[in-house]
């Protein structure tokens, strides 16, 4: 059979049953017609996606300004887009879960299949698709800015993660039109995973997706810690760091040393599948309890990799809007390098019910209590911050308020689980679910969320609607607490996590109230989107050109809104802690200096583009086994990598001229402008100049 | 809900903290026990008490936060120009001193009874009982579990009897894929994983039914993979076996390989079961002796297992049944 | 830069590559030929790969405590530290899980 | 320039100027690379050591029976002198002494690789000859993720040798053809401390 040779050569495993389409026409349940309608609507948001910005006539624009950009701002924004878009599909997934449990007595209206799937396309995107990109795109634009450089230590390679990440992304939600992603959970456990009893390419998405993203990760985490290491401002010592740049200091650390377990992992788990070795195996002498082993060596610091630049935020946001110094600083970087540290020590608290002895269940244990110290360190720290302060109740306040009720049962009960004969009755079940998202969503979201109302208005000229804000807050809190606290009781009850349904009415109840919760919680997502649409439309009235709305502390805020290319004019002399407010007490804010100098920038490249569409066909190829494009791939990338090292000028000048006209515009309108005070800081007045009402002058009363 | 009430036999400064947990479970009214809040074993009795030792502990570092918070972010708010404004105060040494010296003296406190309770609770540890122990070899197979009584020569699935004060002594593994059997109102969970043994060991101190199940997710039909765990008096646990062998199948390559294929209890129980077993429960009364053993070592023994022959796998082929009623 | 740093420098190469092969020699030949206890082997290639490692970092990676800038001598030692925890701490729970599977 | 040295390991020294200094953050971003890349090494080490016990090993064929301890040593033998040998075309850009002394060691670093990988493609395939392969136990599967994955590491480390040298040609030594060769010496010596690692644990240690 030549024709059928030559497709299975063309195409590999790839066949017209692989489209979910087709089985909801010839048999539409809930669960196909779910599945299709999801399928559906990335086909649709890709249309609407291409004609919006054929109808924008951006395409040149994207491609120039964006797409091939090596400017840490602008790939810090599109990590934060591609961030938002796979969100958008893991919010949903949760609702549809919650839902499914709702009425999941007895059965509900998803196929246990389908439930599987969602679990773990949910948890997957969530972490390295969702919260990660948010992190590292948070950074990438900040902590330049905070540290006084120009960007990133080696901005080509920024943008090759970030098409990494992409890539990984992209695979993901091509897995909803091309066959099915894994049923096997974000941690993938084999044998479950294996080819025996997953023959199928859910696994291999899976495998792929996580790998060339975490590949992503790694890079990210090297030009960070380099970045932060080398490029500091004059003057701009490491304790005079801001907090945030800390964090994500040792977040850096974190990336470069755990995702490489991850990688292990997965490589050896695709050995298994593709080339017939026997890591983890059932027979011939292969080992799965190592593949736990190896993941949660990459997994427990990934989640504190998540927290800890969260952290940072709000060390920031809580300083700033208690107009106060941050108390404590050393303890704070103290307690974060210890966290990081210690959170290489802990990963054997995931399977401690795996039948190693007590002895090692003991050393694991103590060491995850052990992080309960620095973590309350932290938290004590910010309540010192705001004792004696004056506290505006903005949105990222609510968020800290939020933060430090929920987040810290979220803690307890990890500290709970860090008991070995607690964690035999509620690992796997619903309680540990509760868990962690009690622990990422007021901290890690919160967190993100209120750095994102906090850094908002510095990334694009204009602050977002406060009231908009204050409901999205709100909303967020609450759907929180009804959805999660539930299941801490089921977990009691003795409800596995990953069950699609159950048959103890005793459950139905509380999944109402979790469902409630839910509910809450997607109007808290309409309402964030509102509030960006309402702020975009105000732009005029919210603009804060001058770049300080919020009597900022650190070097970040010394700068116009948006920042020029080029970040600072002149590269700042730090000579504090938090440079800016000193500079504003002291007057030395806002000077022109003696003299402008040539400002040499990396140019664009297309290297990150070639590699982010190459390496999605090489991970589609390899799902579907097809070995020529596979190959192919591979030659496009290994080639594009080699003669980008045969171009010599990599980088242009902006003229001295240049920067000096637009650097004394911007002074002119400083000088021009009216401070406000801080009453008036969420009225259209506010400009992004601050008066000197909160002075620092040391035991001021006023 | 009175069941759970009635037990509030422990000493009384827990009560009101045990009660502060367990209002969550007010809802919880189901006639199968499946909680470790309402035990019937001293393992699990333990386990609560120290979850609660746990939660008081840490109350200690946690209630300020709760209670200064709040105070804290009325009394320090924009407008209040009464109260007093530091805004360069940022060390204290004593409070730096108290900040980390509390939380640590609380984790301190923990990992000594951390210490305690893990060796104390190890699952492999054989419980003290004045009955005489029960040997239980438990399989776990997809969906279901699979119990061997290898000194009563009987086997069951998804029932697990065994009389009340007695040391239940499990070997635990799985022919597929990973998995973990619990009893939530006994004792905890251990992992059953293929070729390998682990052990877990549970008893009740009064008699009653409770419900066990796999934590671990493995599949389209793990949530159907429960069980029941029967504590009974001796007579009745004499009794009960004698119903096993009376009413049981054998149980040996063909009949096991059937059991091994992807399905639930109540599947199999269609397909094997006679109206004398209960409803998803199989009993079997010839027990092939090296059964456990061949299930063990099968992955051990250095051959290759293709998928025909993997239970759970994609492609599995159930031994052909010679003279099966099928 | 004078011919008499080159000299030194070339030594310094010369020197590593010298007790290198020393390190290299005495466990391969201690394998091959002698018939000592399982531990006292373990222990002695043990010691020499240690030693080897150290000797390649200082003569070929001109890695050493003095001239270093600080902040990147850590990030080494950070590295071997987290390595041993990762590697060591494998070994121990991936061996205890083993012997109690038995 | 007041530091001679600027970051960890080799330098070019402050009279090359712009080259030197552009080495301080690539060459420590390089180390922060290698640093990861000895996680993952350290984490295959690991899971070799765990498999090297009867469960792991299957039945199959074993390290007595699979390896050849005097190729082993012959391949230990050149890799330690490609490091001598990378050494002295380190030197010979540090001290400015021309291109053709940097290309007559490269190139001799070059051969000594090839003839390294060489050596070992001849076990491997020794290896399967007698069914040694991946897919026969869980033990062989760990060998064959580890050594492989160094020699995977060599020649990738030989292709780089290759381009420097193309790039010597066609751009002269100018600062960024300097501190990539300076970054190729690091890696080709990290390559080498790995190798003490296979020698040591995968060969003797297995053997002894
Ligand atoms: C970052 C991690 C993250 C987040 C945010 C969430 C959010 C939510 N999760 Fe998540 N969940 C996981 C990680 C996460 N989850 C993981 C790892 C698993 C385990 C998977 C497995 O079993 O393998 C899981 C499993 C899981 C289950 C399966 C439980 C089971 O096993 O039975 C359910 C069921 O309802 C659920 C529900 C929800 C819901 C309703 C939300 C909602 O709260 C959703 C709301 C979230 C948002 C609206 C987005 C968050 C916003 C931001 C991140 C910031 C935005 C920033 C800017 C705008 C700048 N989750
Ligand atoms: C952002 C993510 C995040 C964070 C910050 C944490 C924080 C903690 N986690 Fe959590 N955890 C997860 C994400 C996170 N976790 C995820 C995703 C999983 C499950 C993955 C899966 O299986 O799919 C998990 C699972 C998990 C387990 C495994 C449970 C099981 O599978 O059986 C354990 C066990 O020890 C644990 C413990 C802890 C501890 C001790 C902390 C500590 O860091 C908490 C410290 C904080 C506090 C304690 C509160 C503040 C402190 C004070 C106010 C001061 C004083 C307090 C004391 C002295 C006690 N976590
Ligand atoms: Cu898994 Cu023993
Ligand atoms: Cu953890």
């Amino acid at each position: 059979m030549i024709p059928d040779q030559l497709t299975h050569w063309l195409l590999g495993r790839f066949g017209v049953s692989s489209l979910p389409i087709l089985p909801a026409i010839e048999n539409p349940t809930t669960s196909e017609l779910v599945a299709a309608g999801a399928a559906l609507a990335v086909i649709l948001g890709a249309i609407g996606g291409i004609a919006f910005i054929t109808w924008l006539g951006a395409w040149r624009t994207l491609w120039r300004d964006w797409l091939t950009s090596t400017d840490h701002k602008r790939i810090g924004i599109m990590y934060v887009v591609l961030a938002l878009v796979m969100m958008a599909r893991g919010v949903l997934e949760g609702a549809v879960m919650r839902t499914q449990q709702a009425f999941g007595l007895n059965g509900g209206f998803l196929t246990p299949e389908h439930f599987s799937e969602l679990f773990s396309t949910h948890g997957t995107i969530m972490i390295f698709f969702v919260a990660m990109p948010l992190i590292i795109g948070l950074a990438n634009y900040i902590v330049p800015l905070q540290i006084g450089a120009r960007d990133m230590s080696f901005p080509v390679m920024n943008q090759i993660s970030l098409g990494l990440t992409a890539t990984g992304a992209a695979l993901v939600m091509i897995s909803l039109l091309l066959g099915k992603f894994s049923t096997g959970g974000w941690t993938a456990y084999p044998p479950y995973t294996g080819y025996d009893f997953n023959p199928g390419p859910g696994p291999d998405y899976w495998i792929w997706s996580v790998a060339l993203a975490g590949l992503g990760t790694t890079m990210s985490g090297i030009n960070f810690a380099v970045t932060i290491f080398k490029e500091r401002a004059p003057g701009m010592t490491l304790f005079r760091m801001p907090l945030f740049t800390w964090t994500v200091l040792c977040a850096a650390i974190i990336m470069v040393f755990a995702l490489p377990p991850l990688t292990v992992a997965t490589l050896m788990l695709a050995a298994d599948r593709y080339l017939d070795f026997h890591f983890f195996t059932n027979d011939l002498g292969g080992n799965m309890m190592n593949y736990v082993n190896l993941f949660w060596l990459f997994g427990h610091p990934e989640v504190y990799l998540l927290v800890i630049p969260a952290y940072g935020v709000f060390s920031e946001s809580i300083a700033t809007f208690s107009g106060k110094r941050l108390y404590g600083y050393a303890s704070l970087v103290y307690a974060t390098m210890a966290i990081a540290v210690l959170s290489f020590t802990v990963w054997l608290h995931h399977f401690f019910t795996m039948g190693q002895s007590a002895n090692v269940n003991i050393v694991f244990g103590i060491a995850s209590m052990c992080i309960a110290v620095p973590t309350g360190v932290k938290i004590y720290d910010w309540m010192a911050t705001i004792f004696r302060g004056r506290i505006r109740m903005t949105v990222p306040m609510i968020y800290a308020l939020g933060f430090f009720y929920l987040f810290v049962i979220g803690g307890l009960t990890g500290v709970m689980l860090a008991n070995p004969t607690i964690s035999y009755q509620v690992h796997n079940t619903l309680f540990l679910v509760a868990h962690f998202h009690n622990v990422i969503i007021p901290g890690v979201v919160f967190g993100l969320l209120s750095g994102y109302h906090y850094w908002f208005p510095k990334a694009f000229g204009f602050r977002l609607h406060e009231g908009w804000g204050r409901l999205t807050a709100l909303l967020w809190i609450f759907g929180f607490s009804f959805t999660f606290f539930p299941l801490y009781a089921l977990g009691f009850m003795g409800m596995p996590r990953r069950s699609a349904s159950y048959t103890d009415p005793a459950f139905e109840p509380l999944m109402l109230v979790a469902f409630f919760g839910a509910a809450l919680i997607v109007s808290a997502l309409g309402s964030i989107v509102i509030q960006l649409w309402v702020s975009v439309r105000e732009r005029e009235s919210l603009a804060v050109p001058l770049g300080d709305p919020w009597n900022g502390r650190t070097l970040e805020w010394a700068t116009s809104s948006p920042p020029p290319h080029y970040n600072f004019a002149v590269l700042p002399q730090v000579e504090d802690r938090d440079d800016f407010a000193d500079a504003k007490a002291k007057g030395r804010a806002y000077m022109e200096p003696d003299a402008y100098e040539d400002i040499v920038m990396p140019n664009n490249t297309s290297l990150g583009m070639i590699i982010c569409v190459s390496s999605t066909l090489l991970g589609l190829a390899l799902v579907f086994y097809i070995w020529w494009l596979a190959i192919l791939a591979t030659g496009v990338i290994a080639v594009a990598f080699i003669a980008r090292t045969f171009v010599l000028s990599t980088t242009h000048v902006i003229p001295a001229d240049v920067i000096a006209a637009e650097h004394r515009a911007w002074l002119a309108g400083v000088h021009a402008a009216g401070p406000i005070t801080r009453d008036a800081e969420t009225r259209s007045a506010n400009h992004g100049l601050a008066s000197l009402e909160l002075p620092t002058l040391a035991g001021a009363e006023r | 809900m009175k069941a759970i009430m009635s037990r509030l036999s422990f000493p009384t400064r827990h009560r009101l903290v045990f009660c502060s947990l367990s209002f969550l479970l007010l809802s919880a009214c189901s006639e199968q026990r499946n909680s470790f809040l309402d035990p019937a074993g001293p393992i699990a009795a333990a386990q609560r008490a120290h979850l609660i030792e746990v939660f008081a502990w840490t109350m200690i570092a946690i209630l300020p936060v709760f209670i200064l918070v709040p105070l804290m972010f009325w009394r320090y708010r924009y407008r209040n120009r009464k109260a007093r404004y530091t805004p360069d105060w940022a060390f204290s040494g004593w409070l730096d001193l108290l900040m980390w010296g509390v939380p640590f003296v609380i984790v301190g406190v923990l990992s000594t009874q951390l210490w305690k309770s893990t060796h104390a609770l190890d699952p492999y540890k054989p419980i003290a009982s004045t009955e005489a122990p029960v040997n239980v070899q438990v399989v776990g197979l997809d969906w279901k579990w699979l119990f061997i009584y290898p000194d009563l020569g009987i086997a069951t699935v998804n029932e697990l009897a065994f009389p009340v004060g007695a040391s239940v002594a499990m070997d635990v593994t799985t022919d597929t894929v990973m998995q973990s059997i619990m009893i939530p109102a006994l004792a905890g969970q251990i992992y059953a994983m293929p070729g390998m043994r682990t052990k877990l060991h549970v008893l009740a101190d009064e008699t009653g039914s409770f419900d066990g199940e796999n934590t671990q997710f493995s599949g389209a039909g793990f949530t159907e993979q429960k069980f029941e765990a029967i504590s009974m008096t001796s007579q009745d646990f004499t009794a009960w076996v004698a119903k096993v062998k009376a009413n049981g199948i054998p149980l040996d390559a063909t009949s096991y390989g059937r059991l091994a294929a992807a399905s639930t209890g109540a599947q199999v129980h269609e397909t094997l079961g006679s109206p004398q077993m209960p409803e998803g429960v199989l009993y079997f009364n010839a027990v092939e002796p090296a059964l456990f053993a061949n299930v063990l070592g099968r992955y051990t023994q250095g051959t290759a297992i293709p998928s025909t022959l993997q239970p759970g796998a994609v492609g599995y082929v159930p031994p052909a049944a010679a003279g099966a009623n099928q | 830069m004078s011919e008499l740093n080159y000299q030194h420098e070339v030594r310094g190469y010369l020197t590593g590559f010298g007790l290198a092969l020393l390190l290299t020699l005495v466990p391969f030949a201690l394998t091959v030929w002698g018939g000592f206890g399982s531990v006292t082997t373990f222990v002695v290639l043990g010691g020499c790969a240690l030693a080897q490692f150290v000797v390649q970092l200082r003569f070929f990676l001109h890695i050493d405590l003095r001239r270093q800038k600080r902040e990147d001598l850590q990030l080494i030692l950070f590295s071997i530290l987290l390595l041993v925890i990762m590697a060591g701490g494998t070994i121990w729970i991936v061996g205890n899980l083993g012997m109690r599977m038995m | 320039m007041k530091h001679p040295t600027l970051h960890p390991g080799l330098n070019l020294g402050p009279h090359h100027g712009e080259a030197h200094e552009d080495a301080e953050t690539l060459a420590f971003g390089f180390w922060v690379f290698l640093m990861s890349d000895l996680i993952i090494f350290g984490l295959m080490f690991a899971t070799y050591v765990t498999m090297a016990n009867p469960m792991g090993l299957a039945g199959g064929p074993g390290p007595k029976d699979a390896y050849d301890l005097t190729s082993v040593f012959v391949q230990t033998m050149i890799l330690l002198a490609s490091s001598l040998t990378f050494g002295m075309a380190s030197l010979a850009m540090r001290f400015e002494r021309g291109r053709g002394p940097i290309t007559f060691w490269l190139s001799v670093t070059l051969l000594l690789g090839l003839a390294f990988l060489s050596l070992e493609v001849r076990d491997f395939a020794h290896m399967i000859e007698i069914g040694a392969v991946p897919s026969r136990s869980g033990f062989l599967s760990a060998f064959w993720g580890l050594v492989p994955l160094h020699a995977l590491h060599v020649a990738a480390g030989c292709l780089w040798i290759m381009i420097m040298m193309i790039q010597m040609r066609t751009f002269g030594m100018v600062p960024l053809v300097k501190t990539r060769i300076l970054r190729l010496g690091l890696f080709w010596h990290f390559l080498d401390l790995i190798w003490i690692g296979i020698f040591t644990i995968v060969y003797l240690g297995a053997l002894a």
